[in-house]
């Protein structure tokens, strides 16, 4: 054991009993999950391999663990699971067995030791009303323990639409004034991975390649374009159904069994930017459109707020009786118009009475 | 997203209401004016007949004009009757509708939609190039009909590039689309666009008139 | 939950050529002459490519098969096979379960993966010399 | 106004009607140019009721209305398109009458109308509309640009800009009764003159009639012949029939001029009369705005229904063919073209009568190209014909309806409007045409049967 430093992601793989062929297998598929281009898939074995094991921190805040259930794919050992275990997961407190001071203590030694170094993964969203009443843990507000990780923390990544956007607790009426990472976080780079959850091999993906080469291409959400680069509808195998005109009416009628698309059930593919369709969920088995039913917008803001999941993309977005008030507005234009008419014929009278 | 929020909620909800407020307020204010009695003797009082046949057959020339007027009448149809197939074909649209309304109908592959839009895009064109160049149409024509043209051709361009995705991300181009047409909607009753409602009314008011007295329709 | 199978998922694949193993073909043959000239490796990625099964099928008949095939079992499975063209190797990676994690074409003398590691071989060395102390220290050194 | 000082008549030659002025007044009154924008605004506003309003609101410069309308088809000219002559007057409309008409004021988004282009449109709602109505036949929008200019007129008389013609003859109509000199005096002198000179039986001033007869100043100053012909007619159907010298001059200078006073006046002499003698009833003549004044207008002058029927002489002429009542011989055994008078036919609804009975004279009718409601103006029109500095406008115009007689290949030409003769015989002496146009009135009094 090399002593004085963290040993390299490559070194942890052999610690382990893993030869270097293995962890060359490892690098392969990473690379092609991440559509990486020859050049990088080369060079990814070397730099990964060199890398110090990073440390991790994973503070989990307004969140319900669905996130970190899709990372851990708890039901089957695959290759995101030694991912897990080549990134040096120093605190979770979902998942370490340690609890109440001494996992605090370790945390804090972790985060001092690692400084500067270490991946900060926030997972939820985090309250700000009450100044942080609203999410306390070991005595400390999700607010100030946010502020204080991410202050030694080399990146944040934002793990899940409620860490990304704000999510649920964000939702309407956000009673507890829920705000996403990147409106609390300025001095530090945020990715954000948004989803609800996410795809597992997206998350591992993106800190995989983070500790490559650093912070990938970002698109205007701050997601990483390699996963969040086309919207579901782009990628969507049901789309000639939808270019043909041919859609489902209901989950059970001829359309829905012949697999047309999910359009008219609410489907939000075409404004939402993902994998989904291409990556495909548990182990590339299916995703959502594929098992019959439509993108509910997930990896988006606002997804909660977006009209309802079944109300089709392009049906209004009322707030209010629209039938109330456009027959409002017909009575108003009523009542003017009939003023302008008295007017005019006012003005008429008034000609009338010279020759 | 927020962008397409806006767009498809409040600015389309209040600009249907200003539509509403407006198409209301130009028919009241043109139908409540005085209306004077006829006491002649009428030749026929088959007046609805004559509104109602001058509705239908005025939307074609008659024989002895079509020789000069086909050309422009052939590109008025194409763009009319492209909107149309457009804007109550495709199947998104009928969607839109339906939340508004609760009437749903059918909808045509969206394939057809696509080559419609564009043909009703060049025919458009054609007839702005005819109104820039026709000396009868420069001297007639005033900056409502330039601008409620404009007014027709955004939505009709911005919906293609939509559904092509060129240029910006999808629904930034969807929300430019939905203002273009909550633009539509607020002007079409305070500017020339108002003939769509006012074409039946014109129509049959003079059909009445003409069939009263046994002219010609 | 028999009623779910019930729905056939009906997707349409395109199962036409793209046109696109003649190109690899090309890139290939200027690969081998980069490796005779300057020894220089290349790897192309086929899972990321935008292949039909039509193509792969064309890719895998106009390579062949070569004299030698190697079976890794490592982290998963891998199958490393050379093709009738001697630099030329097809390196198919699976996970536990048997799923195509990644498919190369390699350009080398032998594929990297196979050729064992001077830190494996230095940790094999050490294994080595513990086992060889046990056999002297059991007659008595 | 003595006798010399009315406007002097043209007698001699082609045209009977108000001699050519060396100096034209085509203005009237002292009026300074913004009383006279004041005053036409006015009037014009009032006129306005929902119907035109809807017409005024309905046009979307599509252009069509040129391609109907024979002064732009044959001069080619922009500022000829039927919509365009009302322009200004529309601005009006958006001004002070249109349901945004206070925005409109407020932000001056429509300007106000001024003097010099009410002057400059003169020449385009008199000399150049006959109000035929041809332009209302194409409108896609159904506006009824005809009646537009009619009303525009108003405004225009009010503020004093009708041509030099048309308002000596409505002047000389309104003090004589009559725009082309025909007096109570000239018109009893002229029956009594035709009554020995066709040996026809004359009834002038009867107490009591069932049929009240009226006639154009053109056929009493130029026609004279229809007199005796209207005469023969009736007598013949053994009707109780009299002219009136108190109610006999059927055209209406004050709808041509736009003056919507005098109109009224002209039409109730006529009403009155009617009502004097008890008339069930009042018999147009040969005329063709004569049928839009009262058929299509007196009853509105009068306020309410009219207590008898009002016909116009081919009417009248084709119903009683039609019923056998009148019998004619066939005396016309060859090939006609009949060309049918706009305000008549396409404005009227008269189609059918006039070909009955030329069918029923022996006639083969040829119908030109453009017929009954399609039928292209004869030019003259709308006072057009009195307006000399329309002149070459109007031949423009005329060269359609020639061609269009020429093509039938018909050998005669007959027409039903008195104001149609005229511009015909003008034209025909300015074309050397070899046609004339013909009376149906004389032709049916030629050929009663025996």
């Amino acid at each position: 054991m090399t002593q004085g430093r963290n040993p390299t992601i490559l070194e942890v793989f052999q610690q382990q009993g893993l030869s270097r062929r293995a962890f060359l297998q490892f690098c392969a598929a990473t690379a092609s999950l991440l559509a990486l281009p020859a050049v990088r898939a080369a060079e990814l074995p070397a730099k990964l391999g060199a890398m110090p094991r990073p440390t991790v921190i994973y503070l989990s805040f307004q969140e319900c663990t669905g996130c970190l259930e899709s990372l851990t794919r708890s039901f089957s050992p695959t290759i995101e699971n030694l991912i897990f275990n080549t990134i040096s997961l120093d605190y979770n407190d979902t998942l370490q067995a340690a609890s109440g001071d001494a996992a605090e203590a370790a945390r804090e030694d972790a985060m001092r030791k690692a400084a500067g170094k270490y991946v900060l993964i926030v997972d939820g969203a985090i309250p700000r009303l009450q100044d942080g009443a609203y999410c306390v843990i070991g005595g400390k507000s999700a607010l100030d323990s946010l502020r204080h990780a991410a202050e030694g923390a080399a990146a944040v990544v934002a793990v899940g639409t409620c860490a990304a956007f704000g999510g649920i607790p964000y939702a309407a009426p956000n009673p507890t004034g829920a705000v996403p990472v990147q409106d609390l976080v300025g001095n530090r780079p945020v990715i954000n991975i948004s989803g609800c959850p996410p795809i597992p091999e997206v998350i591992t993906g993106t800190i995989v390649y983070f500790l490559s080469f650093g912070v990938p291409e970002l698109d205007v959400h701050r997601r990483p374009l390699m996963f969040y680069g086309n919207t579901i509808h782009d990628r969507c195998y049901r789309r000639p159904f939808y270019d043909k005109g041919l859609f489902a009416k209901t989950f059970d009628d001829e359309g829905a069994r012949n697999g047309w698309c999910l359009y008219e059930l609410g489907c939000k593919g075409p404004v939402t930017y993902n994998a989904c369709a291409t990556t495909k969920w548990n182990n590339g088995t299916s995703f959502p459109i594929e098992s019959g039913h439509g993108c509910l917008g997930c990896s988006e803001p606002n997804f909660w707020d977006g009209g309802g999941f079944y109300r089709p993309l392009s049906s209004g977005f009322w707030h209010g009786n629209v039938g109330a008030e456009l027959g409002g507005a017909v009575a108003a234009g009523a009542i003017i118009g009939a003023a302008s008419a008295y007017a005019a014929r006012h003005r008429q009278k008034a000609t009338s009475g010279d020759k | 997203m927020d962008l397409l929020n806006i767009a498809r909620g409040p600015a389309l909800q209040w600009s249907l209401v200003v539509f509403a407020v407006g198409v209301v307020w130009r028919l009241a204010g043109i139908l409540l004016l005085a209306r004077k009695p006829d006491y002649t003797e009428p030749r026929s009082t088959n007046t609805w007949g004559g509104a109602v046949r001058m509705i239908v057959s005025r939307t074609w020339s008659k024989r002895e004009f079509l020789d000069r007027t086909a050309f422009a009448q052939t590109i008025g149809y194409v763009f009319h009757i492209g909107l149309a197939i457009v804007v109550f074909g495709f199947v998104p649209h009928i969607l839109f509708i339906r939340s508004l309304t609760g009437l749903g109908w059918p909808g045509l592959p969206s394939g057809i939609i696509y080559v419609t839009g564009a043909l009703t895009l060049a025919a458009l064109a054609a007839a702005l190039v005819r109104r820039l160049t026709n000396p009868v149409l420069r001297l007639l024509s005033n900056v409502d009909d330039y601008f409620s043209w404009l007014v027709t051709v955004a939505p009709v361009a911005t919906g293609l590039v939509a559904v092509a995705h060129l240029g910006a991300r999808y629904e930034t181009l969807l929300a430019v689309h939905i203002f273009s047409v909550c633009l539509l909607l607020a002007w079409l009753p305070f500017g020339k666009l108002m003939h769509s409602f006012l074409v039946f009314i014109s129509r049959g008011t003079t059909g009445a008139l003409l069939a009263r007295k046994g002219a010609s329709i | 939950m028999r009623a779910l199978e019930a729905i056939p998922v009906v997707v349409e694949t395109l199962d036409a050529e793209t046109g696109v193993v003649p190109a690899l073909l090309r890139e290939l043959d200027d690969a081998l002459q980069g490796l005779l000239d300057r020894g220089t490796h290349h790897l192309i990625d086929l899972s990321t490519m935008p292949m039909s099964a039509a193509d792969r099928r064309a890719l895998e008949q106009a390579l062949g098969t070569g004299e030698l095939t190697m079976e890794l079992a490592a982290l998963g499975r891998s199958q490393i096979r050379e093709t009738s063209f001697p630099g030329v190797w097809w390196v198919r990676h699976q996970d536990p379960q048997g799923r195509t994690l990644a498919e190369h074409v390699e350009v080398a003398i032998v594929p990297e993966i196979a050729q064992a590691h001077a830190s494996d071989i230095e940790r094999g060395r050490r294994r080595l010399g513990t086992l060889i102390g046990r056999q002297t220290s059991g007659r008595g050194t | 106004m003595s006798e010399a000082a009315l406007p002097p008549l043209e007698t001699t030659g082609p045209r009977f009607g108000i001699k050519k002025p060396e100096q034209r007044h085509d203005m009237q009154g002292d009026m300074s140019d913004n009383e006279r924008i004041a005053i036409a605004m006015r009037h014009f506003v009032r006129d306005f009721g929902a119907v035109a309003a809807t017409w005024m609101e309905s046009c979307v410069h599509c252009g069509m209305c040129a391609e109907a309308c024979h002064f732009y088809v044959q001069t080619g000219d922009p500022k000829y398109t039927p919509i365009w002559k009302i322009e200004p007057f529309k601005q009006a409309y958006k001004r002070e009458i249109s349901p945004f008409s206070f925005f409109i004021r407020a932000l001056n988004l429509k300007p106000k109308v001024t003097a010099d282009e009410l002057e400059q449109w003169q020449e385009l709602i008199y000399d150049s509309c006959t109000m035929c109505g041809r332009c209302t036949m194409i409108c896609p929008m159904g506006i009824d640009i005809a009646a537009l200019v009619g009303l525009a007129r108003h405004g225009m008389n009010k503020a004093g800009l009708v041509p030099h013609e048309l308002w000596a003859a409505a002047q000389r109509a309104e003090q004589e009764g009559s725009p082309l000199g025909a007096t109570a005096k000239v018109f009893q002198e002229r029956v009594e003159w035709m009554g020995d000179e066709a040996e026809v039986e004359m009834h002038m001033n009867l107490d009591e009639a069932d049929v009240l007869v009226t006639m154009s100043s053109i056929e009493i100053q130029k026609y004279p012949q229809s007199i005796a012909a209207v005469a023969k007619v009736l007598n013949h159907l053994g009707m109780r029939w009299t002219f009136r010298s108190d109610g006999y001059e059927a055209t209406n200078f004050g709808l041509l001029s736009g003056n919507a006073d005098w109109q009224k006046d002209m039409s109730m002499k006529l009403i009155d009369a009617a009502i004097r003698c008890k008339a069930k009833l009042l018999l147009l003549p040969e005329c063709g705005h004569a049928y839009s004044a009262m058929r299509w207008a007196g009853a509105n002058a009068y306020g309410k229904p009219l207590p008898f029927k009002v016909r116009h002489i081919s009417e009248f002429l084709g119903e009683h063919i039609a019923d056998g009542s009148l019998r004619v011989k066939k005396g016309l055994d060859t090939t006609v073209t009949f060309h049918d008078p706009c305000q008549v036919a396409r404005r009227g609804g008269v189609f059918d009568p006039p070909r009955v009975a030329l069918e029923a004279l022996g006639a083969e009718v040829r119908e030109m190209k453009d017929n009954r409601g399609m039928s292209w103006c004869c030019g003259g029109g709308g006072g057009v014909i009195s307006i000399h500095r329309a002149d070459e406008l109007r031949y423009k115009a005329f060269e359609i309806k020639m061609r269009q007689v020429d093509e039938t290949r018909a050998e005669k030409l007959v027409v039903s409007c008195a104001n149609c003769r005229l511009s015909f015989d003008d034209s025909q002496k300015h074309f050397h045409w070899d046609k004339t146009a013909q009376s149906l009135l004389e032709l049916v009094a030629d050929n009663l049967a025996d």
